[in-house]
């Protein structure tokens, strides 16, 4: 495991094309199979029983009835999923969001499952489930939870990072704190000071694919499940151990994947499908209703952020400080301090602070969300250095430009950067022309940047040549928006060999190693790093197969162009070897020819990117409609150039959804009323403009080809962009998310 | 020698340390010489914990080297999406 | 739960009123589907109208257009006559939904299924629409308006079927249009709808006008005051400002997911407004 | 509950099946007859993903009964290519990466191929607005739009 993952600049031949993907035509033709497309001999269906409670003790669950009803095979509540976690509180907050234990902590919280012959009979099941509630008060607002009134969620809380630690438990986990240098001194130095609070509602992942799995439990021990997930491997040791099985026993195999943006890293409802299996002895298939996938799945927090920034009138920052509460549903998590991380992470700060806190509330348990936490740490930030520039008078890219951070700069979250690409995709918006256009009436202008993490991880891919010399590429890393593409084209440019001739594939958990998930925006980073690893393996094995052949030492084959050349006088009537030559000889040389590789992919570096949006208000109804958008980031190098402008699409067009119109909509008795895509309005086709991209190659020094990952940034900057255009068209700073129609009239009849 | 930044998280099982200096050429020497001289941070280190050196964070290459002044973070790992 | 697909009315009458309680009347199906998916509902009976005659046709005749219960929305877009005599009927309906939508609902589905704020109604409203009504006792003529009693509740006596919409011949410079508003650009259910219909004198002044609000109280608001503010006019601005307040003022809608009242207050007097204007504008193109 | 014999035709074959009276056609197409192109997004007709042809106009096959299907005219995605011939909207799909996780992909291109059989010149809002019933949480619209231009030009026979 010596592989040098330094970048190393040479000319590319299949990287940087843009090829038909290989799992393209199975998805034009219906033929793709995703989670809920998989059957098993002799399967039940199951559904699952939801708490409308928005927080309720959980009396009593007679379940005799249900289980008397013919066609019923397995019921299941918590008994069922006994508590294996072992003190692990992260662990068991997953228990006990897959089934509540002792209270229903938000409405559509799991209480009961059945598993039976078909869906009639399921339903019937479910109406017989008796369960007795205690309802408690509940909050769901993120302010409101943490008022000395609000009902405690959990009563062994007591705030962490705080000193002294309170003598009283409440809905605030913990406080955690960023920053260097001495803000009120800052403060101080500043001629002028912009602060604010602002309000993000809580938004959905909105993945088109509902969660779906077949789980079956054998009696030997052993398990398999087909699922609709980001990361079978992640997914298969959370199902072990919750279930108490043994890891290598249960195969998971992803399925095509319909979206995930994060919402499928976490367990759902998996566990549940594999205990009514274990308990009926038959396969189980359970897929959710849309209902509750926006229930019981993948929200993001909702958040109240305090911003106060000072600069000088020549433009330069004196200080900055933000206070960033967010929601993590009804268990404690890290969503604020990942907030608090990242908020002020694109400038060059002298003095920043930023507190983040957890808070707790009857909403669903929190999940990873497409550059998790930043978008509405930017939203709040980006707004504030909007508002601070028009305040001393200074354009907003230069007021950006003349702050922001850069290789050397100390991060508002601690280490010190290394070279880094904010500056470059501010340059590009300032001469991009979107910036310059003109705008007609009621229209505005807006730009923001945003930061993300990304990362790597553990990584394992399988390299086979075949008789034939095609090559087949096992990856663990799941496809979720064409990386079977990027990375047959990666083992094509290492081999030498035709894009045509790769095939790239996604393992199980049973044919390939471990791999972490598709998320951090790794996916094509860190399986590509593996690839290009496992063909100069597979190179190492091609070369010594060709000295057999030739009878030469190893010493003086050399790779290229797909082939091995003999070098050095005494050779040079040896025509070089193929790929196929080799190949074609490998039973008598040795046997089958693969490249393996396992490995960590670190050093995949932090991404920034820039937005500018334009909008059109009308001022009498509030209706926005966003005219132009335009998304730069530095992809480091763009294997496959239209799926990294996709991932760019993609992105901005989630985050236009967020800033304008998508939120839950909560009702007086903690129920959430917009459970379905007719009222959680995520943006239609007819919504959006074309959005422009433009593709920054500033090469990853840690990666071989320079390739860094693209998948999260994207949504970072939009909130703040649509806000700062709104705020443009109308004249009025616009603070609370989603900047829907009637908060924009209201703002404009406040300012009249 | 390095000098080593906690994040706030893990400053109280640290003796409220900010700082703390240490001869280490790894991440894996780094954090098990933390670690037997705060036993309290072997439970954020079984999970929790990536270590930034010069700017580029690593959570997993515990065999990463440390070069001689290095600046050094330890941070919480991100959640991805 | 039986699923019948009579080919009479009689038929279809007889079914349900064999079945008066727990039946339900398919013909697009938009609405009715989306009920059956919930887990609470259940059903006895649906009877399916499409295959009745004349169900899915449009008729011109001496009363003027007869529009079949199953005749999809999509459809009354491709009838030319019916789109020039009363093209805010067409828009408005043909604002229900998607495209996927627009190929199966119906007008008398959006009617009877008493939404408060479903798009066709104030439009058919604005028109003074009839529907033929038949029924174990018999059939009966009432005006569309008189159908929707409450959110979802209907003035139809069990075993009744709304057998057609009878849109009358527009009289001469006549001019109709809706407008909704809804937070994105489709898709959604309208936050306030508006409708009017006005005709104009040979002089350009109106002659009559009719308005209807949907979504801003719990049936279709016809605000005659506002409506009779229009009349001997010719749109100035004044009187635009004042039929916009006075449509405010009629609107006594709710706080919901979709809106608040204060918006809906005020959306509904702009887009009044606007209706009106384009009305006016239709009624000057038409002879 | 007692079950209902239909016979329809789909993909211009004729196809008998019994379903029950409150099933959905999306549900018989996957659970009774394999067909597992058309997909359940919400099952309330607001993500076009189920999107089918049925007597020539584009619906949403999960609110449409099973039932209803007697003697009519169905068309799905599996029906869309002729052997290997794929149409020209799936060829640029592929060309243009109008897709990226794929789950929206058949309805899309239903609801684009009833779109070009009405109007074989849509001009962009066209596209947009007739496509609105399509929801799609990867691409952000852009390049499955380009697509639907580009596979209209090419199905007229203008130069690309």
């Amino acid at each position: 495991m010596s592989f040098d993952a330094s970048y190393n600049e040479k000319e590319l031949n299949a990287v940087g094309t843009r090829p038909v993907r290989p799992d393209g035509v199975d998805k034009v033709t219906g033929r793709a199979r995703y989670g809920a497309d998989y059957n098993m001999p002799g399967q039940l269906v199951a559904r699952v029983l939801r708490s409308p409670h928005a927080h309720a003790r959980i009396l009593r669950i007679d379940t005799s009835q249900a289980e008397a009803l013919k066609g019923v095979k397995a019921v299941v509540t918590a008994a069922d999923l006994p508590d294996l976690t072992d003190g692990d509180a992260s662990l068991f907050a997953i228990l006990d969001n897959c089934m509540a234990r002792t209270k229903a902590l938000y409405d559509g919280h799991a209480v009961a499952a059945v598993a039976a012959i078909d869906v009639h009979v399921a339903r019937k099941a479910l109406k017989l489930i008796e369960v007795d509630y205690e309802v408690l008060p509940h909050v769901v607002d993120v302010d409101l939870a943490m008022a000395p009134d609000a009902p405690v969620l959990d009563e062994t809380i007591i705030t962490k990072g705080v000193t002294p630690a309170p003598d009283a438990p409440s809905n605030v986990f913990a406080h955690s704190e960023f920053g260097h240098g001495d803000v009120a001194a800052g403060f101080a130095k500043a001629d002028e000071i912009v602060e604010r609070t602002f309000k993000t509602e809580q938004t959905h992942q909105g993945y088109i694919e509902p969660h779906a799995c077949v789980a079956s439990c054998n009696s030997d021990g052993s398990a398999e499940m087909w699922v609709c997930t980001q990361g079978p491997f992640v997914y298969r040791q959370v199902c072990a151990d919750l279930l108490g099985l043994e890891v290598s026993k249960l195969k998971v195999t992803s399925s095509e994947i319909g979206g995930g943006f994060g919402g499928k890293t976490h367990v759902w409802a998996e566990p549940v499908a594999l205990a009514l299996s274990r308990k009926a002895g038959r396969p189980v298939k359970l897929v959710m209703s849309r209902n509750e996938v926006f229930r019981a799945s993948g929200p993001t927090s909702a958040t109240s952020i305090d911003v106060k920034i000072g600069a000088t009138k020549d433009g330069t920052i004196t200080a900055a400080e933000a206070t960033l509460r967010y929601t993590s549903g009804p268990y404690p998590d890290t969503w604020a301090e990942t907030g608090a991380m990242t908020a002020f992470a694109c400038y060059d700060l002298e003095n920043v602070k930023t507190v983040g806190i957890e808070v707790l509330v009857n909403r669903p348990k929190v999940a990873a969300y497409r550059a998790p936490s930043a978008p509405m740490a930017a939203f709040a930030v980006e707004s504030a250095i909007d508002s601070l520039a028009h305040k001393i008078g200074i354009d907003a890219v230069d007021f950006r430009i003349k702050n922001a951070a850069r290789e050397g700069t100390r991060s508002s979250y601690g280490p010190v950067y290394g070279p880094i690409g904010i500056g470059p995709t501010l340059e590009a918006a300032k001469a991009h022309a979107h910036m310059s256009a003109p705008l007609g009436k009621n229209q505005g202008r807006g730009m923001a940047c945003g930061f993300w993490f990304n990362f790597g991880g553990q990584t394992c891919t399988d390299l086979n040549i075949s008789a034939d010399g095609t090559v087949t590429l096992s990856v663990g890393t799941v496809d979720v928006g064409g990386s079977r593409a990027s990375l047959s084209m990666i083992a094509a440019e290492e081999l030498g060999i035709a894009y045509e001739d790769v095939k790239a594939g996604v393992a199980d958990t049973a044919s390939l190693g471990y791999n972490d998930m598709t998320d951090g925006s790794r996916g094509t980073f860190s399986s590509s790093m593996a690839t290009i690893s496992a063909a100069r393996n597979a190179i190492a094995v091609m070369k010594q197969r060709a000295a057999l052949m030739w009878d030469i030492p190893v010493e003086d084959i050399e790779w290229k162009d797909g082939q091995a050349h003999a070098v050095g006088a005494s050779h040079d009537n040896l025509a070089p070897l193929s790929v196929k030559d080799i190949a074609a000889k490998a039973g008598n040389t040795g046997g089958p020819i693969a490249g393996h590789s396992e490995l960590v992919a670190d050093g995949a570096g932090v991404s920034f990117g820039t937005h500018i949006c334009d909008v059109e208000v009308d001022p009498e109804t509030g209706a926005t409609r966003v005219i132009r958008y335009t998304v730069i980031q530095d992809a480091g190098k763009a294997v496959h150039p239209a799926y990294v402008e996709g991932q760019y699409q993609g992105g901005a067009a989630q985050g236009i959804g967020w800033a304008l119109n998508e939120e839950y909509i909560y009702g007086e008795d903690g129920r959430l009323q917009n459970a379905g895509f007719l009222d959680y309005r995520i943006p239609v086709c007819s919504d959006l403009p074309m959005i422009d991209t433009q593709i920054l190659e500033i090469p990853n020094p840690n990666h071989p080809y320079g390739v860094r990952g693209v998948g999260e940034t994207s949504i970072v900057p939009p909130l703040a962009a649509v806000a700062n255009a709104v705020s443009d068209a109308v004249g009025v700073r616009m603070t609370h998310v989603p900047i829907s129609p009637p908060r924009i009239l209201a703002a404009l009849k406040a300012q009249r | 020698m390095v000098q080593v930044t906690l994040w706030a998280g893990l400053r109280p099982l640290a003796e409220d340390q900010e700082h703390v200096t240490i001869e280490a050429a790894t991440i894996r020497e780094l954090l098990s010489k933390l670690q037997l001289r705060y036993p309290a941070l072997e439970q954020p280190f079984r999970n929790d914990v990536a270590v930034a050196i010069n700017g580029t964070i690593y959570r997993d290459d515990w065999s990463q080297g440390i070069p001689e002044d290095a600046e050094v973070f330890l941070m919480r790992r991100i959640p991805g999406g | 739960m039986r699923y019948e697909r009579p080919e009479t009315l009689e038929d279809a009458v007889g079914l349900l009123s064999a079945t008066p309680e727990r039946s339900h009347i398919l013909a697009g199906g938009t609405d009715l589907l989306v009920r059956m998916k919930n887990d609470d509902f259940d059903a006895d009976l649906v009877v399916d109208i499409k295959r009745i005659a004349g169900m899915g046709e449009i008729a011109r005749t001496d009363a003027g257009f007869v529009i079949g219960a199953a005749v999809p929305c999509a459809k009354l877009a491709e009838d030319a006559a019916l789109v020039a005599a009363w093209p805010g009927v067409v828009e408005a309906a043909n604002l229900i939904g998607s495209t996927q939508i627009q190929s199966r609902c119906t007008m008398t589905g959006n009617l009877c299924n008493a939404g408060p704020a479903a798009d066709s109604v104030p439009a058919l409203v604005a028109v003074d629409a009839r529907v033929k009504i038949v029924g174990p006792e018999g059939n009966r003529i009432i005006p569309a308006r008189d159908v929707p009693v409450g959110p979802g509740q209907t003035s139809l006596a069990p075993g009744e079927i709304v057998a057609a919409i009878v849109l009358p011949e527009p009289a001469p410079q006549t001019g109709s249009a809706y407008l909704r508003f809804i937070p994105r650009t489709e898709m959604d259910i309208a936050v306030v709808g508006t409708a009017v219909v006005l005709t104009r004198d040979a002089d350009g002044t109106v002659a009559s006008a009719r308005v209807a609000l949907g979504a801003v109280g719990p049936r279709v608001i016809v605000p005659d005051d506002a409506a009779q503010m229009l009349v001997g006019t010719t749109l100035d601005d004044d009187t635009l400002a004042r039929f916009e307040a006075a449509c405010s003022d009629a609107a006594t809608p709710i706080d919901d997911k979709r809106g608040t009242v204060a918006f809906r207050k005020e959306v509904a007097g702009v887009l009044a407004r606007r209706a009106a204007k384009i009305a006016y504008d239709r009624a000057g193109e038409t002879q | 509950m007692t079950t209902i014999a239909v016979s329809t035709t789909i993909n211009g074959d004729d196809v008998e099946y019994l379903c029950h009276a409150d099933e959905s056609l999306l549900d018989v197409l996957r659970n009774r007859l394999g067909l597992m192109g058309s997909k359940e997004g919400c099952g309330t007709g607001d993500c076009g993903a189920c999107s089918t042809m049925l007597d020539g106009r584009i619906v949403c096959s999960c609110l449409v009964l099973g039932a209803e299907a007697e003697g009519r005219e169905i068309e799905t995605i599996e029906g869309m290519a002729h052997g290997h011939d794929l149409h020209p909207l799936q060829t640029k799909f592929l060309e243009h990466a109008a897709l990226q996780c794929g789950i929206c992909t058949p309805g899309f291109l239903m609801a684009a191929k009833a779109l070009l059989d009405v109007n074989p010149d849509p001009t962009e809002e066209e596209i947009r607005f007739w496509l609105a019933g399509n929801l799609c949480r990867c691409t952000g619209y852009d390049k499955i739009v380009r697509a639907v231009q580009d596979a209209a030009a090419e199905m007229r026979g203008d130069a690309a």
